[in-house]
This record gives structure tokens, sequence and C-alpha cells, in this order.
């Protein structure tokens, strides 16, 4: 095939996987301190996407015009929103079930999901239609023959890789980093070294979801187009990601959401005019590929006492 | 006469760590085996590989002969083995009998159609089970006998463990693993619980039991003999009296040196 | 034995009063007042005393609660949105039990109840339309579809655990989804249409005369639904109360220590998946010809995991509960029609206040008692 | 049990005759409405609603009516599935008498065997595919709006006058958007356009991108669409992203408010074409506007609201004729000939179709739908991409 489609093909999944995998570092996050799956974070991204909205349509109000002062107020008003609207759900849904099965946080999750994106839908004028999302980027674009390099694509991805190297560092380099990864360890070591419990859950949550709210910010950006529902979708995936790269490890997450992209471009590629297969095939793969490997491609440590 | 267990040699690591290193152990017929040494010695391993949990690395593991090194958990079962587990296993939210019922598998008829559709001779099979955990469960205690349908949360430690004995015993195993009976339990309650458990040994006296135990009370009680394990490597063999004399025992394990 | 009577009794009244119903503020009156009733109940211990009788007399008061059924049908015979109602929700009721035999007993887990469902429905669907197998034959194929169809997920199932496990059905009921709307032959986003059930050369769709009074088609419908949900209902009662529902029990408890008693894991994890799937199959069929039209949109993740709260609400493992949880799930949110935009949230905030402070359930599972009675 | 429920049964009774005392004089009749309230082409749904509300409305304040009215509103979602679900619930219901019903058409064709099924006689008033009405012969079935047929022939007639050779078709893989695939290929061959690609899409598809990288290395003079708004606009935007400059050429799914909102500046040189005139130009269009506006709706009654209203009052003009009975409206609407209505005359065929032969061509100019022929790119101050 022409190269230049070919690179084409590759940044399209470039773009999609850094989405995915900030999505499912969120998960790999909230199951590493908890245990849990937090299943309405699809849903906080969507919160994220809106609340950044309003923020520019406020700004805008306001009479600031300047792009860049916009920009970065609406990144920093949604990913402090759904920080914490992350924290309220650790606090009061999730923490409060862990004696109860997994299943009931997993379904009570799920639940608020559909709270959440019903409310969107409800409550934003006319929350039932695609909004419109700013083009802040430079939109700027060099084409190499099929091949249309964007300006704000870059951006976009560079800035995907510099959070999540921020997050690596954060986890592995800091304090705060130290006592999440001990509480993901084992919960009772991490209280007996004097570890605020508590805290740290609600911090890894805040984190979390902040990265949710910037995902969302970024999809808006890519597509234009936020809606009501982009969570559920983009939430699964990165479900799906966070377990294929193996629940607990970041850089699992990371793999599992590019793999993904990748699995849904190569199914583009491979069934050209049958693309709309590509996500029978992406699923498909992964069904087998969890026959393989029942604990994704990191695995956590199972110890099991007998 | 031939050991009814006989393990050689038998290996097994954790990463780097050994947690059985080339054991060789015998249990006679009818003998109870006292199984000592300090935590992380290998005793639960030892249980684990026997029952097949874990997978011996090395060495050869026989039950009345035949090698069952490779066994899965349930054809150990079925030839004649059963175990109660450190932190007791029993299923909470479930009655005291369908817990004994659990450690009766092999002697229930397990088929859908017998099951689904053969409700007379399912009953007549369901009152006789009632009746043999019964009266096993009345040589413990018989206000648990009373309690056969309650369920096990909310039951005391020593009931928990009677009951965890009892799935264990209600299929009439040949050879019994107790591990560590007494973790959880008051010195009293010790001391009955293996009252009761010498107990049962009179209604079946060949039964051969391992006992994982650290109140050497109890092991000087109950046991005629001992192995004792130190990182993974047997480190003496031979009655309480004998072994308690043993100063390499006595350094590693009771620790006076 | 009279606690339960009484109860059947003033429920199968009050859910007739609730159908019967059209002015909102009426219906939001009763539902009100089902709330209260239940609370003021669950708070004088009647509750208890109501679900011991059921554990004792189950027979008996099965019996009457059909005698009620056909009663509700019987006044409600012409009417046939009420009717399709009631068939609707004897279906989900069968499709629960089977998803209860998954997770309730066995643990093992299944996000994709409503694509199994599915599966069923679009068996009858194909069928009815390209062959001539007899309708009645249908049924159970649509539930041997779903089954084989299922178990093509057992090595992953059976190999994973836990949130790897849920993936895996996930997974699947997205991939069925999307299979569904890309693929042409059956009918692709737009769906198919569904033949209805003939026994006999007598179509179901056509209402019945009897004399005067004319009976609403929907009728012989309720009557086979209902019927395959008493087959059901049997079947997992035997189920639970037998060995096997202790072996599915032990395994979702205790793999491990289950294993160290000579449980075959796989053996019964996959007896579970595979029955579960196939009342679950079994009652898609019926539901795509009752319908009569199939659509990917019928059965999506949201849809499964309408099912699994279901179950929750019931209260896990309690068939009785799950009866009680579909009236509410799929009758109130039908009935608030004219809040019908918030419907999808005011459900959801309902479960999630069911999680939080009575997360066993409605109708918690009792212990199992082999036989109804029974006393040694 | 029996017994129990006849006194249940008798209570019910009296509590329904209590709340059924009618406060007028006049009796109730209730008639029904069903569009997509929810879900991406909600607008549309919302803005038919409000126009057959205000059907209503306005002939209950007319004193000369014989009946009171209740409009029953039901959501399809625009999903097939939902819309037989509630198709089922309203026909099911018997003291509704008929309905004004779908906007899209993978809706309106999954219903039309549950009103013939349950004889509720309905008037499509958005829904565009042909089988709606040609494909069974259903009396219960009409539609006051045109088929997609002459809308697709006007569009390539349009388009190959302009010169466009090249054409990539996507279309949403519901009848709709495959009815409108078919038609406008044969439209497009008969003048000798080339398809150089089709692709089917999800109708709530996010992402395009794979499908758009295809056709940029097609390299296509317009994109034909056919399809909804919502993922109207993600193509539309996603096109951009991928730097593709043709034209995009949409089907009346598009014309809606919504599609301009969705897309601020990118909408502009979007062609669309829709069946019967622009409100402003039909004949009743100003009255329509004015009531409309009168009412202070929330959304604006959108490109078939007017229909909507039109389909309403017809039903009303029924059952003020021959009373509220279902089998007599439908015999009533078999022979509607010339009745004047706000869209202009409307006579049904002996499929219940009316025969609207107008076709408005729109062009999006300045973040607006203008008709082509007032537009800045008929005169050829403005040209669309590519344009010779």
């Amino acid at each position: 095939m022409d190269i230049g489609l070919l690179a084409q093909y590759i940044m399209n999944g470039l773009m999609a996987g850094m989405m995915y995998a900030l999505v499912a570092v969120g998960f790999t996050l909230f199951f590493g301190v908890l245990d849990v799956i937090q299943f309405a974070h699809g849903d906080v991204l969507t919160v994220g996407a809106f609340t950044a909205l309003i923020t520019f349509v406020g700004v805008h109000a306001a009479g600031v015009h300047s792009g860049s002062i916009a920009l970065l107020a609406m990144l920093i008003v949604a990913i402090f929103a759904t920080a914490g609207l992350g924290m309220l759900i650790a606090r009061y849904l999730v923490l409060p079930l862990r004696a109860a099965p997994a299943l009931n946080t997993l379904l009570i999750t799920l639940m608020l999901g559909t709270v959440l994106r019903e409310s969107v839908r409800l409550f934003y004028p006319q929350g039932a239609n695609p909004k419109p999302f700013p083009a802040l980027l430079p939109a700027n674009s060099i084409n190499f023959g099929n091949f249309n390099l964007r300006l704000d694509n870059a951006i976009m991805l560079a800035a995907g890789t510099a959070v999540i190297v921020g997050v690596e560092f954060l986890l592995n380099r800091t304090k705060l980093g130290l006592a999440i990864r001990a509480v993901a360890q084992d919960e009772e070591t991490a209280r007996t070294m004097g570890i605020n419990f508590v805290a740290i859950v609600l911090v890894a949550f805040a984190i979390g979801s902040g990265l949710a709210a910037f995902a969302g910010v970024m999809d808006g950006f890519y597509y234009n187009e936020i809606n009501f529902g982009m969570g559920l979708y983009l939430g699964i995936i990165g479900f799906a990601a966070a377990i294929i790269g193996g629940l607990g490890s970041i850089y699992g997450a990371i793999l599992g959401g590019f793999l993904f992209a990748a699995l849904q471009t190569i199914g583009t590629v491979a069934l050209p005019f049958a693309s709309a297969y590509k996500d029978v095939f992406a699923f498909a793969v992964i069904i087998i590929f969890m026959a393989w490997r029942p604990t994704g491609l990191i695995r956590e440590k199972i110890s099991e006492r007998v | 006469m031939t050991p009814l267990l006989e393990a050689r040699s038998l290996t097994r690591r954790f990463g780097g760590v050994v947690a059985l290193g080339q054991l060789d152990l015998e249990v006679a017929p009818n003998e109870i085996l006292g199984l000592i040494g300090p935590n992380g010695s290998g005793k639960t391993t030892f249980f684990n590989v026997v029952t097949g949990i874990y997978r011996a690395e090395a060495g050869t593991l026989s039950f009345e002969g035949n090698d069952i090194t490779r066994a899965s958990p349930r054809a150990i079962y079925h030839a004649g083995i059963s175990r109660t587990f450190q932190r007791s296993r029993l299923a909470l939210p479930l009655s005291v009998f369908d817990n004994i019922m659990i450690g009766n598998h092999k002697r229930l008829n397990q088929g859908l159609w017998f099951n689904l559709m053969k409700r007379n001779a399912f009953k007549r099979e369901f009152e006789a089970s009632y009746r043999a955990a019964r009266a096993l469960i009345e040589v413990f205690e018989p206000w648990l006998a009373e309690r056969m349908f309650e369920p096990v949360t909310g039951m005391t430690m020593i009931d928990r463990r009677r009951i965890e004995i009892c799935r264990a015993l209600i299929s009439q195993p040949k050879l019994l693993l107790l591990d560590e009976p007494s973790a959880g339990m008051t010195h009293d309650e010790t001391t009955t619980l293996m009252d009761e458990i010498l107990q049962v040994r009179e209604h079946s006296p060949n039964l051969t039991i391992i006992i994982v135990e650290h109140e050497m009370g109890v092991i000087e009680r109950i046991t005629d003999c001992c192995v004792v394990l130190n990182f993974g490597l047997k480190i003496a063999e031979g009655p309480y009296r004998q072994i308690a004399a043993d100063p390499q025992v006595q350094e590693a394990y009771l620790g006076v040196a | 034995m009279l606690p339960g009577v009484i109860a059947l009794a003033l429920a199968s009244l009050y859910l007739s009063a609730l159908l019967a119903v059209e002015k909102q503020p009426l219906i939001i009156g009763l539902l009100a007042l089902a709330v209260i009733v239940a609370l003021g109940a669950y708070w004088m211990g009647w509750l208890a005393s109501v679900s011991r009788s059921f554990a004792d007399r189950e027979n008996v008061l099965g019996t009457m609660a059909i005698v009620a059924a056909f009663a509700m049908a019987a006044y409600f015979h012409d009417d046939h949105f009420v009717l399709l109602l009631i068939v609707t929700v004897l279906l989900y009721t069968v499709a629960t039990l089977g998803l209860n035999i998954q997770f309730g007993y066995s643990g093992v887990l299944n996000f994709a109840g409503a694509s199994f469902f599915g599966i069923g429905a679009y068996t009858s669907a194909v069928l009815n339309a390209r062959t001539t197998v007899p309708t009645l034959v249908v049924l159970p194929i649509g539930g041997i579809i779903a089954a084989l169809i299922g178990s093509l997920l057992l090595l992953p199932v059976l190999r994973t655990r836990g949130h790897y496990a849920a993936l895996v059905t996930i997974a699947f009921a997205l991939l069925l989804k999307a299979f569904l709307e890309v693929n042409d032959v059956l009918g692709g986003p737009q769906g198919l249409q569904v033949k209805g059930m003939t026994v006999g050369g007598w179509s179901f769709n056509d209402s019945i005369e009897l004399g005067k009074i004319e009976l609403s088609f929907y009728m012989s419908y309720f009557v086979l639904s209902l019927a395959l949900l008493v087959a059901a209902f049997i079947l997992v009662r035997r189920l639970e109360r037998s060995w096997i529902g202790l072996n599915l029990d032990a395994l979702r408890l205790d793999e491990t220590a289950a294993s160290c008693f000579g449980l075959d894991v796989a053996r019964w994890k996959i007896t579970a998946f595979t029955l579960g799937n196939f009342l679950i199959g079994i009652a898609g069929a019926l539901f795509g010809m009752v319908g009569g039209f199939v659509a990917p949109n019928n059965y999506t993740f949201a849809d499964s995991l309408i099912l699994v709260s279901i179950l929750l609400l019931g209260g896990i493992g309690n068939p009785w509960g799950l009866a009680v949880a579909t009236v509410i799930v799929i009758v109130v949110p039908e009935k608030l029609q004219t809040i019908q935009e918030y419907r999808f949230l005011l459900y959801a905030v309902m479960v999630i206040a069911v999680l939080l402070f009575r997360p066993e359930g409605l109708l918690p599972r009792p212990l199992r008692s082999y036989f109804p009675g029974w006393r040694p | 049990m029996t017994n129990a429920l006849r006194a249940a049964a008798a209570i019910l009774a009296a509590v329904w005759l209590v709340a059924a005392v009618p406060a007028e004089a006049k009796d109730k009749v209730k008639v029904g409405f069903i569009g997509p309230l929810t879900g991406g082409v909600s607008a549309n749904g919302l803005g038919g609603r409000n126009s057959a509300d205000l059907a209503v409305r306005l002939r209950n304040a007319d004193a000369k009516a014989k009946y009171e009215y209740e409009l029953v509103v039901l959501d399809d979602e625009c999903k097939p599935n939902v819309a037989v679900q509630v198709a089922t619930k309203m026909a099911a219901e018997k003291d509704i008498i008929a309905a004004a019903t779908h906007y899209c058409s993978s809706t309106a064709i999954a219903t039309v065997d549950v009103y013939h099924k349950f004889g509720l006689p309905v008037v499509v008033w958005g829904a565009v595919l042909p089988d709606i009405t040609y494909r069974n012969k259903y009396p219960e079935v009409h539609r006051v709006n045109g088929t997609m047929i002459n809308q697709n022939e006007t569009n390539a007639e349009l388009l190959t006058k302009l010169g466009y050779r090249t054409f990539a078709v996507i279309h949403d893989t519901t009848d709709y958007g495959k009815g409108h695939n078919e038609y406008f290929s044969a439209a497009l061959a008969q003048r000798g356009g080339k398809i150089v690609g089709t692709f089917g899409v999800g109708a709530d598809q996010q992402d395009f991108t794979a499908e758009l990288t295809q056709i940029k290395a097609l390299n296509p003079e317009v994109i034909y669409f056919g399809g909804l708004t919502p993922i109207g606009v993600r193509i539309r935007a996603q096109m951009d992203k991928l730097g593709i400059k043709a034209v995009f050429d949409g089907t009346s799914g598009i014309v809606s408010d919504a599609y301009i909102q969705g897309l601020g500046p990118l909408a502009e040189g979007t062609l669309a074409f829709r069946e019967g005139a622009p409100v402003e130009k039909l004949p009743g269009g100003k009255f329509f506007m004015e009531k409309y506006t009168a009412q202070k709706y929330d959304n604006p009654p959108e490109a078939y609201g007017a229909f909507a209203f039109a389909a309403m009052d017809l039903i009303l003009d029924s059952i003020e004729k021959v009373g509220p009975d279902r089998r007599k409206v439908i015999d009533d609407l078999a022979n509607v000939k010339n009745r004047d209505s706000i869209i202009g005359k409307i006579t049904f065929d002996d499929h219940g179709q009316n025969t609207v032969s107008v076709i408005t061509k729109y062009v999006v100019q300045d973040g607006k739908w203008v008709v082509w022929e007032d537009s800045e790119y008929a005169s050829g101050r403005r040209k669309l991409p590519r344009q010779k």
C-alpha cells in the first residue's frame, strides 16, 4: 500500500491509542489501590469534556478571545472538576462497598455511569445533540502524498506523552507515588507504615479521573465534536486495554491502549471496504487473547495464601 | 511394612526461595506424624504439594505405593487424602451440613439426571448423608449436631475447626492432613479439640494423620513421631522427646542455643 | 403459610391495580404506597415470616402464584399492552433465572446475558422465515444455539477470574452487537421481522374468540411463557436443592478448597454457563416471536446490565426475588412513560440506592433447604 | 383470588370513573405522536412533537371543534427496536384513535406491520423511505411528506450539472441509508456520474477516519452522504481533519439547524435536498411560524415541523368528520384528495402516499440553510470545492 496512506493509518491509530491509554491508566490506578473497576470512568470523561466546553463558553462570554488562555482554562477547570468528581465517587460509592462482592462495585459504578450520561443528556442544553467543540489548536497541516500531518494532532500526541510520562514519574519517583504503590501492594502494610489509606485512595481516584478529563478534552479537539455517549465507548475500550495490559500495571495499561488501537487499525487495513468489521475483529482478538493470557500481558502477582 | 505416604527428595521453590528441598518423608499407616518447624519452613507448602495445589518441581510422592506426584487435587482426594486449612476455608454463607457435604463429594451421586429428576432417590441419599454427618459431628460437639442447618457465619473459631475437620473426615479418608488446627484458639479450646480428634481416632483406628502444629504440648501429646523442617530442609526426625532434645532442632526452632 | 398467601394476594392485586391505572398521579401514588408498605412490612418483620412460609410451603404457594397469574391475565384478557407487559416480565424472569445459575450459584460472570437472549431471538427470526421447522421446536433450538455460541467462550471463561472474566463476556457482548450491525445477512442495524408462533396450524398472532368475549392474541403467548417460566423455575429450584447446587456454591465461594474435595471445577463451570445460556436462549427465542421484531439495539451491553441488575435487585440466588425485581424493572419505567425522558436516570439512581442500603437485594437468598419443610 | 381481583376491578373502575369525569362538555379523544425525542436527531423529533402539539392546541382552542383532544407522545429514539416497542404500546391502547408517526425511516419501516396488525391509522410525518408506503398496501399507513426517490434524482441532476463526475458514497446501514445509496446510485448512473467507492457505516459510529482515509486515497470530487445529522456532523468534521477537499453532499436527513450548530463554519457549502417547499414559501408557512413562535416552544420546528403539523391536522379533520373510530378514520383517510393544508394540497395515492413533486435544494451559506437558487453559490459569487 502507498506509504503516505500507511502513515495516515498509523497516525489515526496513534491518536486513538493515546486516548485509550489515558483512560486505561485511570482504570489500572483505581484497581491498583482498591482492586475495583470504576466503570463510570468513561462517563467521568464525558463530564470532563462537557465541563471544558462550558468553561470555553464561559471564558468566551467573559470577553476573553485568546485561544491559548481559553485552552488553559478549559484544561484546568475540566481536570479539577473531574478530579473532584472522582474523589466523590471513591468516597461515597466505592469505599462504602469494600465489604461487598466486587460485582456490586462494578454495578454501582456502571449505574453511576448511566446517571452521569443521562444527566448530561437531559440537563445540558439540548444535550442529546452532538456538540461542536472549539478548535483552539493551530490547524496548519503538511501533506505528504496521502498523509496529512496536522500540527494540532502532533501537539496532542506530544501532550499526551508528556502527561503519561508525568504520571509515571509521579508514581515511581515521588513520595506520593511510593505511598500509592505501597497501598496497591498491600493495604495492611501501608497502614502500618503510617500511610493514610483513605487519603491515598482519594488521591489516586483524583489523578485517574483527571487523566480522563484530559483524554476527554483531547477527544474533543480531535473530533471537534463531543456528545453525551462518547464516554461509554471510550470507557469500555479503556477497560479492555487495562485488562489486556494486566490490571494494576501502568505500563500494561499504556501498552493495552495502543495495542487495541493497533488492532482496530489492522482490522481496517486488513479488511478494506469492510472496515465496519474493525471492532468485531478487535474484540474477537481480545477474547482469544484472554484465553491465551488469562491475566493480561504484564501479570499481576497472584499470591494466594492457602 | 510399606509406608502409606512416601516423599522422595521432594523439591519446590518460589522464585529463589527453597520452600521444600530434597525432602524425604515417610508416614506409616495408622501413625500420627507431627510436622514442625518455624514459620516459612515449608510445612504448609508440603501439604499443598501433597494435595496437588502446587506441583513439585522435583522428587516423587507415592500414596499406598501409587505415584501421585503429578496428580490433581481431585485425584488425590479420591485416593483418600483430605485436609484442613491453616486459615479455615469454610463456605461461610452455607449451613453446617452443606459445608460437611462439600467434603463428602466422592460419596454423593453427582449425576445431572439423578440430582434433577430422581428426587426420591436423591431424598434417600440426602437423609443417609444427614445421618452420617450428624453421627460424625456428635463425636465432636452434640450442640453443633442440633445446628446442622444454620449458617457457619457467626460460629466460634473452635466450632469452625470442628466443622472443617468433619468436612475432611466425612469421606472416611485414609490420610488426614491437619494444618495448624490450634491457630486462633485459646489453650483450653486447643486441648478440647485434641481430645475430640483422639476420640475420632477411636472410631476409625486405621486413620493416619499428619499434623502441622506450633503448640508443642499438642505435638507431644498426640504424635507418634515428628519431622522437623527448617528452610524447607528436614533437620530432624523421631519421637518428640528425641527431637526436642536435638540441639540442632533447639537452635533452629525452639531458639534455645 | 398464611403470611405467604396474604402477601401473594396483595402482590397480585397491587400489580393488577398498577397495570390497570393510567393516570400518572395515581401511578405515582401507587408506587409510593408500595415503597411505604414494603418498608413497613420489613420493619415489622413481616417480610421475614413471608419468606419463611414460602420456604416451607413453596409448592402450594407456587401453584397459587400460577393461579394468580391466570386470574390477572383473565382480568386483562383483551388489553393487548398489559398482556404484552406481563409476557415480557415472564420471559425476562426466565432469562434472569438462567443468569442466576451463572452469577448466583456458580459465580461465573456473564455480562452478555442480553446477547444470548438476542441469539435466541435471531434464531427464531431466521428459522421461522427461512425454514419449516415447527415454531415450538424453534424454542429449544434457540436455547441450544445460544449454548453452543456460548461454548466458544468456554476456554477464556474457564481460564480467567474476576474482572478478567468480566472482560471476556463484555467483549463478547460488544462483538456480537457490532457483528449484527454490520452483517447484512441478519438485517444489519435495521433488524429482522419475526414470524409469530404457530402450533398445529393455529397462529398465535390471531385474537381468540370465546363466544362473545374476544381475547387478545397475546393470551396464547402468555400461557406458553408462563409454562416456560414454571418449567425453568422448577429446574433451577431442583438444581439449587441438589448436590449440584451445593457444588456450584462451593465453586463460587472457594475454588481451591472445593477442588481439594474432589470437585471438578471445569465440569461444573461449563454446566452452569451452558445451562444458563440455554435458558436465556429459549426465553429470547420466544420473546423474539412475541415482539415480532429483532434488531441489534435490543441486545446491547446496557441491556445485559439491566438483566444483571434485576439479579442484584431481587437478591442474587433467590428465584422469587428475581420475579419481583423483574416486575419492578420492566413495569415501573413502562408506567412512568410521561417522565419517559428521565426514566433511565431514575432507574439507575434506584439501583444505586439499593446497592448502597440493601446490597443483599430485596429478597435475600435463604439457606439451602433441600426439601422445603423437611425436618430431621 | 379471582374474587379478590373482581373486587379490585370494581374499585379500579370506580376510581377510573371518578378520574374520567370530563371537566368540559366535550368528550376527550386521544391522538398519538411518535418521533425521536432523545438521541442524536432529537432536535427534529422535538420540533415535530411541538408542531403536532400546536395542531392539537389550535384545534382545542377552536370552539367549533366537536371533541377535546389529548396528545399522547412517545419516543422512538430513532431506533427500530424502541420504535416497535412504543408503536405496539400506542397501537395496543384502544382509545388512541390515530397517530402522526416517525421521522426516521428505519423506525417507520420497522413499525408499519405493527400498525397494520393492530389497525391503527397513522400518518407518517418525516420518514422518506419509499417502502414505508409502497412495500405493502396497508390501509392504515399514510404519509404527507414525499419519498427519497425524487430528492436523489434532483441531487444527482444538480451535481452532474455543476460538472462533478467522481463520487464516494457513505451511507448508514439502516434501511434509510441503504435506500438513499440505492436511489442515488441509480440516479447518478443515468447521468454519467461515477461512484468510486461505497461505504456503509454504523448509525451511531464515532470515528470515520478509517473510511475517510480510504476515500482520500480514492480522491473523489464529491462525498455523497446518505444518513442523519449526528454522523453527518462527524463525517464532515473528520473530512477536514484528514484534509479531504470535496463537496459534502447530503440528503434530507441533515437538513436541520442541529447540523449547522454541530459544525459551525465547517458546515459552509454543504448541500442537501428535501421534498416539499421550504416553510417560508409554503402556502400556510407564515401562519404556521406565527402560531409556532406564539407558543414559545423551546425548540425550533426544524425541517419537518410543518409536515408534522399537517399530518396531525389531517388526522383531527378526519376525527371531526367521522368521529373517534379507527376504522372510520382509515376509510376517511383513504380518499383524501386535494385537501388544503399548510404544506399545500394533500392527495393520497392508493398506497396512502402524498404526491409531493417539488423538491427544494439547500446549501449552507453563512450558517444558514439557504435555498440553492437564492444562494451565492448559484449566482456564482461563491464556489464549492473544486467547482469548475
